[in-house]
């Protein structure tokens, strides 16, 4: 497993950062874990419909997403909400999701992220195709992917593999194992000895990463997407984390796992490590860390206030986001539903 | 309802060893509603198993049980993920019977909640009911009541050929009731009157029968006398009960939560005005669901039929 | 109507670079039923594209192409093999524009060769348009003609939403006709009077119109003046063209190869009843395939409706 | 590649079959192939619907098929006749199913082999059930599952490699890499290395074989099945071999590969291989090879007279056979279809 970053913040290879970058990366990871906090709060509050939360998997979300390029297809899940906000999908967005409000979906026009994957292993292959475009067109835009170890199970999961196998498809596969699909633990979900065993059998470079260090995630993401860029096609990442908070807000761990599994990890918490490694270096402060936090808290704050603002969608609009234009059936059933009310 | 799931899962289990369940955490969590709460602790990991994330795989691991002579339940976590195992329902474990002529038989049942109005995430809220409706080979079941949840779930482990049986996932807690110890098995094919009444039919099944039942005593503050049918099976259909309601009323709603074309209110408006066309007062009219994907929590209102749309066009059939 | 098919492919690919064309077989020997060939040679395989055996793939991958801009012609080699695909075109393709509010779409066409008459193997002889056509978000087209097939081919590629496009299979090579060169599109939404008539109206679609116009030309024998509609697209319905006709003859058969129960002929007739019934001189009735798998080729005759079976229909609804 | 029986019909390594049993075989084989031969040409006569011709996987049929017992299962293709009729099922079925006759289907009560799998890639999964429900009960069967290289691409394929891993289950997958899927050649199929490659993906062995090679591939399937047997789990076996006809009787190689491929496998037939080894250890002579042809075509065109005789199916029986009673949908149906005859 690929280690740069260790426990104590000391280095087992060379960073593939300079200082000033770690620097960002490291106030992503604050305000992602700042975003993640609050919705577990607000769905507590009853003013999110469920909220997954990432908790443990902020290096997997910001290093993957570090050696992406703005113009890059990002085709993630309900849990990857830090890596979609670091490819520019704003807050307001994410929660306007998460209060139930299809708005949520509409990305920004330059922003190349598609809604969150509700469904576990269908949008693999949506990554294929927008790659694949990409390629056909000509252009060196890359396409990645994020998925659960759950997901490797599914059959869309392998035929996306085997298509960007097949036509050199300029896409990263980047799977965080985080030890439980809801309560199903990795080792009951396949009895492949990693994850990254499986990239074998379909013609491409499978590797294993220690997920809760950002440069080994960042690392191995910056070498596939170049290798992509190049016409090298795909890989596979197994990102191997561990979700420290339940499933959904819906969930309780202690029904499947033992309390001591998450003591463990919670000491290998991804942000410490980081921290730590900047502070030896001199970079980390109480100061700055306090800045970030009240920083990322007033981003988060202010979508929050915009998403609630917004006056849910009326009737109408539920008709007209069907088709381009409403067909005579939808029409139909619009007039009716508006006498109805 | 929840419970009379469990109490009949766990009946079928302690009395044939054929009987096994399968799904995405079914086991250790007792499945992400509780259903099978508690029987993996009773009956072990073997007989209570947790798969992979695969839906397909459980299907059709489910198919090859059934056709060694087990009777496996397997759960879909939600209809909307039911929709990567429709091939092996509708390709081979609707047909294994008619394409081995009998000698080959999937004695299975699928349990999968369904519909809205918990506020879920997409996905999570469908009622796709037709599209099983439509697949010759499988029966569909919708149980409204606590008991009969529980007396249908039984038939359908019992019965010989493959069972969709739906379970409306507000009605889990919210719908309470009396249910026998064991539960009592209830036949398919007949449909329950809810309530008795003279001047229209009002018919439902599943997740609507509380809101249609809403709907009739609404009705009746208006002088208005509304039958209820809640259909229980709509494969196979109670012709009888439904044509002799529709002969003596005259006036029929039908309700349903699913998307409104090709929608099982499409079948029941479809033959009651081909077998009882000269008894009709009124259009036999459809409260359904829309055209559109189940919006989200916020506008979850503007999609499912509440028991004022069903009251108010039980009014405009009075009407016309 | 297979020439038909190739030239507006042809057309299309040359007209805009953003088309391209994927599925099984395709490329190099130019698909099962030939509906490719020489389309490779043409335009090279990154645009006429051999994929592996995997119908979800297929489907996926066109819907990543479409969002990212291109016009992705995905082919199915028989709606039987269509269905480890439904999960995609349910889920996500049919969703995206809701799921986006508009910001990101998926232009895609899924050409399927669909119904039976040709004796072939199980899987190959399907007619399960409802299930889409209960899908919202999904166009649904089924050509009956060499030039509807050509234009509306057309007319879906220039789509801004999905199309599933059914392919009449016994029609490839029996039905003959004119196609302009280059094809000209045919709007959706416009159902064809294929033959006028007061007495009564016959509805159909795709492989059933031609068993239907000898239907209405077998009545026409005995006295009876047919209309004959052929609705070409069944998502957008042409409610205007029907419910005239119905309204006009008051006596209306609807025709349809799929199975019976919450077929499109259900939601046909639903409609109908409900918006004309003070119209009907007799109940709608429906000729349809039956509630069972499709029986291969030594017992197909007993599921596929027949001109006879049509025309009896039309002379019981005379009668009624 | 596992390799036992040289072209020649020279040894590589020890027979896994004495001699008796090889000639049994050999006979079996002889078989197949007049069935085969008689199915194509019925074709063209148009007494079957199509025919899916298995000429040059003779070895992978019966090699197959002869380590297992009567009462394991077997699932599998359109182009698996030869394999069924070795497990039991019998011709006139097989060509009933070709004619379009449900009762194709129906294979004799103590035989256990389901009806051949028209659609690719949905049927393992089955085998796996059947598999399991064997372990469940505790008795010592397994299932066999054959199927085609282009099957693996189907998620399906997936599903069932995963499933059969993660519960270890008594089955045996076994793949005819024939090099086609219809027009697709195995590379543009997967970019794995081999087939085999994918069983490691699943924690399972994964073995290539020569599929030309009848000893080759009993031996190997007769290891996988003494371990399934065993409580040893699954195993993955690709034999490696060619179809030397066309994908069915509508297709036509010509349009995707050229004449001297054929050619060259054409030299690699896997009964020639047998013969000569035979004949080397003089258990084979021209008046035996008579009798076996002779004996093989007495059994098929039986077969063809059976199933030609055979009144086709009612309308009633249609709707008699989609469950074990008809619901009142179907009773109205049925009525309604008399009616209109
Ligand atoms: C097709 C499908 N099946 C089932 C579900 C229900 N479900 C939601 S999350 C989940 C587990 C996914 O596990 P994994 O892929 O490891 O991702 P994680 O949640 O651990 O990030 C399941 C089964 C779903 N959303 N989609
Ligand atoms: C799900 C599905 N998709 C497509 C087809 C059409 N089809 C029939 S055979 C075949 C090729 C299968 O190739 P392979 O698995 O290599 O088996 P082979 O025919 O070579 O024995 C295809 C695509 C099908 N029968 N089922
Ligand atoms: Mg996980
Ligand atoms: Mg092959």
């Amino acid at each position: 497993m690929h280690q740069v970053l260790q426990t104590d913040g000391t280095l087992r290879a060379a960073a593939p950062l300079d200082v000033s970058t770690t620097r960002q990366l490291y106030a992503a990871m604050v305000a992602a874990r700042t975003y993640d906090h609050k919705g577990t709060t607000l769905q507590k509050q009853g003013r999110l419909a469920t909220y997954a939360s990432f908790l443990g998997q902020e290096a997997c979300q910001i290093g993957a997403t570090g050696p992406l390029r703005p113009d890059d297809w990002l085709v993630a899940t309900y849990r990857d909400a830090g890596a979609m906000w670091a490819q520019g999908y704003p807050w307001v967005n994410l929660f306007l999701g998460r209060t139930g409000d299809e708005r949520g979906g509409a990305a920004p026009p330059d922003v190349n992220v598609l809604p969150p994957s509700i469904t576990v292993g269908a949008h693999m292959i949506h990554a294929v195709g927008l790659a694949w475009a990409e390629q056909y067109r000509g252009t060196d835009r890359v396409a990645l992917t994020m998925f659960g170890d759950g997901a490797t199970s599914e059959g869309d999961f392998h035929e996306a593999m085997n298509f960007a196998g097949v036509f050199g498809v300029p896409v990263i596969f980047l799977c965080q194992n985080n030890h439980y699909a809801i309560s199903t633990p990795r080792h009951r979900q396949t009895a492949a000895e990693t994850l990254a065993a499986k990239a074998d059998g379909y013609g491409m470079p499978g590797r294993q990463v220690d997920g809760n260090d950002l440069f080994a995630v960042y690392d191995a993401v910056a070498a596939a997407v170049a290798d992509a860029r190049a016409g090298g096609g795909p890989t596979f990442i197994e990102a191997v984390t561990y979700r420290l908070s339940p499933h959904t807000t819906a969930d309780d761990p202690g029904r499947y796992r033992p309390a001591a599994e998450e003591e463990e990890w919670r000491a290998r918490d991804p942000l410490d490590r980081v921290r730590r490694y900047l502070e030896a270096n001199g970079e980390w402060s109480p100061a700055w860390q306090d800045e970030l936090e009240q920083a990322a808290a007033a981003d988060v704050d202010a979508a929050i206030t915009a998403a609630e603002q917004l006056e849910p969608l009326g009737a109408a609009a539920v008709f007209d986001a069907v088709f381009a234009e409403p067909t005579p059936q939808l029409l139909r059933q619009r007039n009716r539903a508006a006498t109805d009310e | 309802m929840a419970q009379a799931l469990t109490a009949a899962l766990g009946h079928a289990l302690r009395s044939d060893r054929d009987v096994l369940i399968l799904g995405e955490d079914v086991g250790t969590t007792g499945g992400v509603f509780r259903i099978t709460d508690g029987l993996q602790t009773e009956f072990g990991p073997d007989r209570v198993i947790d798969t992979p994330v695969a839906e397909s795989g459980i299907a059709g691991a489910a198919f090859g049980m059934a056709v060694a002579g087990l009777r496996p339940v397997a759960e879909i976590q939600f209809l909307g993920f039911a929709y990567p195992a429709y091939d092996q329902i509708v390709s081979h474990i609707s047909r294994i019977r008619t394409r081995s002529q009998h000698r080959f038989t999937a004695p299975l049942v699928i349990r999968i909640p369904y519909g809205a109005g918990i506020g879920a995430a997409e996905h999570h809220s469908e009622s796709t009911e037709a599209i099983f409706a439509h697949t010759p080979g499988v029966k569909v079941v919708v149980p409204s009541t606590p008991a009969d949840a529980a007396g249908l779930l039984l038939t359908a482990i019992a019965d010989p050929d493959p069972v969709i049986f739906l379970e409306p996932i507000r009605s889990y807690r919210r719908v309470r009731g009396e249910v026998a110890d064991p539960p009592r098995p209830v036949a398919f094919g007949e449909a329950a009157v809810r309530r008795s009444g003279t001047d229209l039919t009002l018919v439902a099944y599943g997740a609507m029968v509380p809101d249609t039942m809403d709907a009739a005593d609404d009705l009746a503050v208006a002088g208005i006398e509304a039958e209820v049918l809640d259909l229980r099976t709509l494969v196979p259909l109670d012709y009888d009960t439904l044509l002799d309601s529709a002969n003596r009323t005259g006036r029929v709603v039908l309700v349903q939560e699913g998307h409104r074309t090709c929608g099982f209110a499409a079948e029941l408006a479809a033959t009651i005005q081909e077998e009882a066309l000269y008894s009709l007062l009124a259009p036999v009219t459809r409260v359904t669901g829309w055209d559109t994907v189940v919006p989200l929590r916020r506008a979850e209102h503007h999609y499912v039929p509440s028991p004022e749309r069903i009251a108010a066009a039980g009014r405009a059939v009075m009407e016309a």
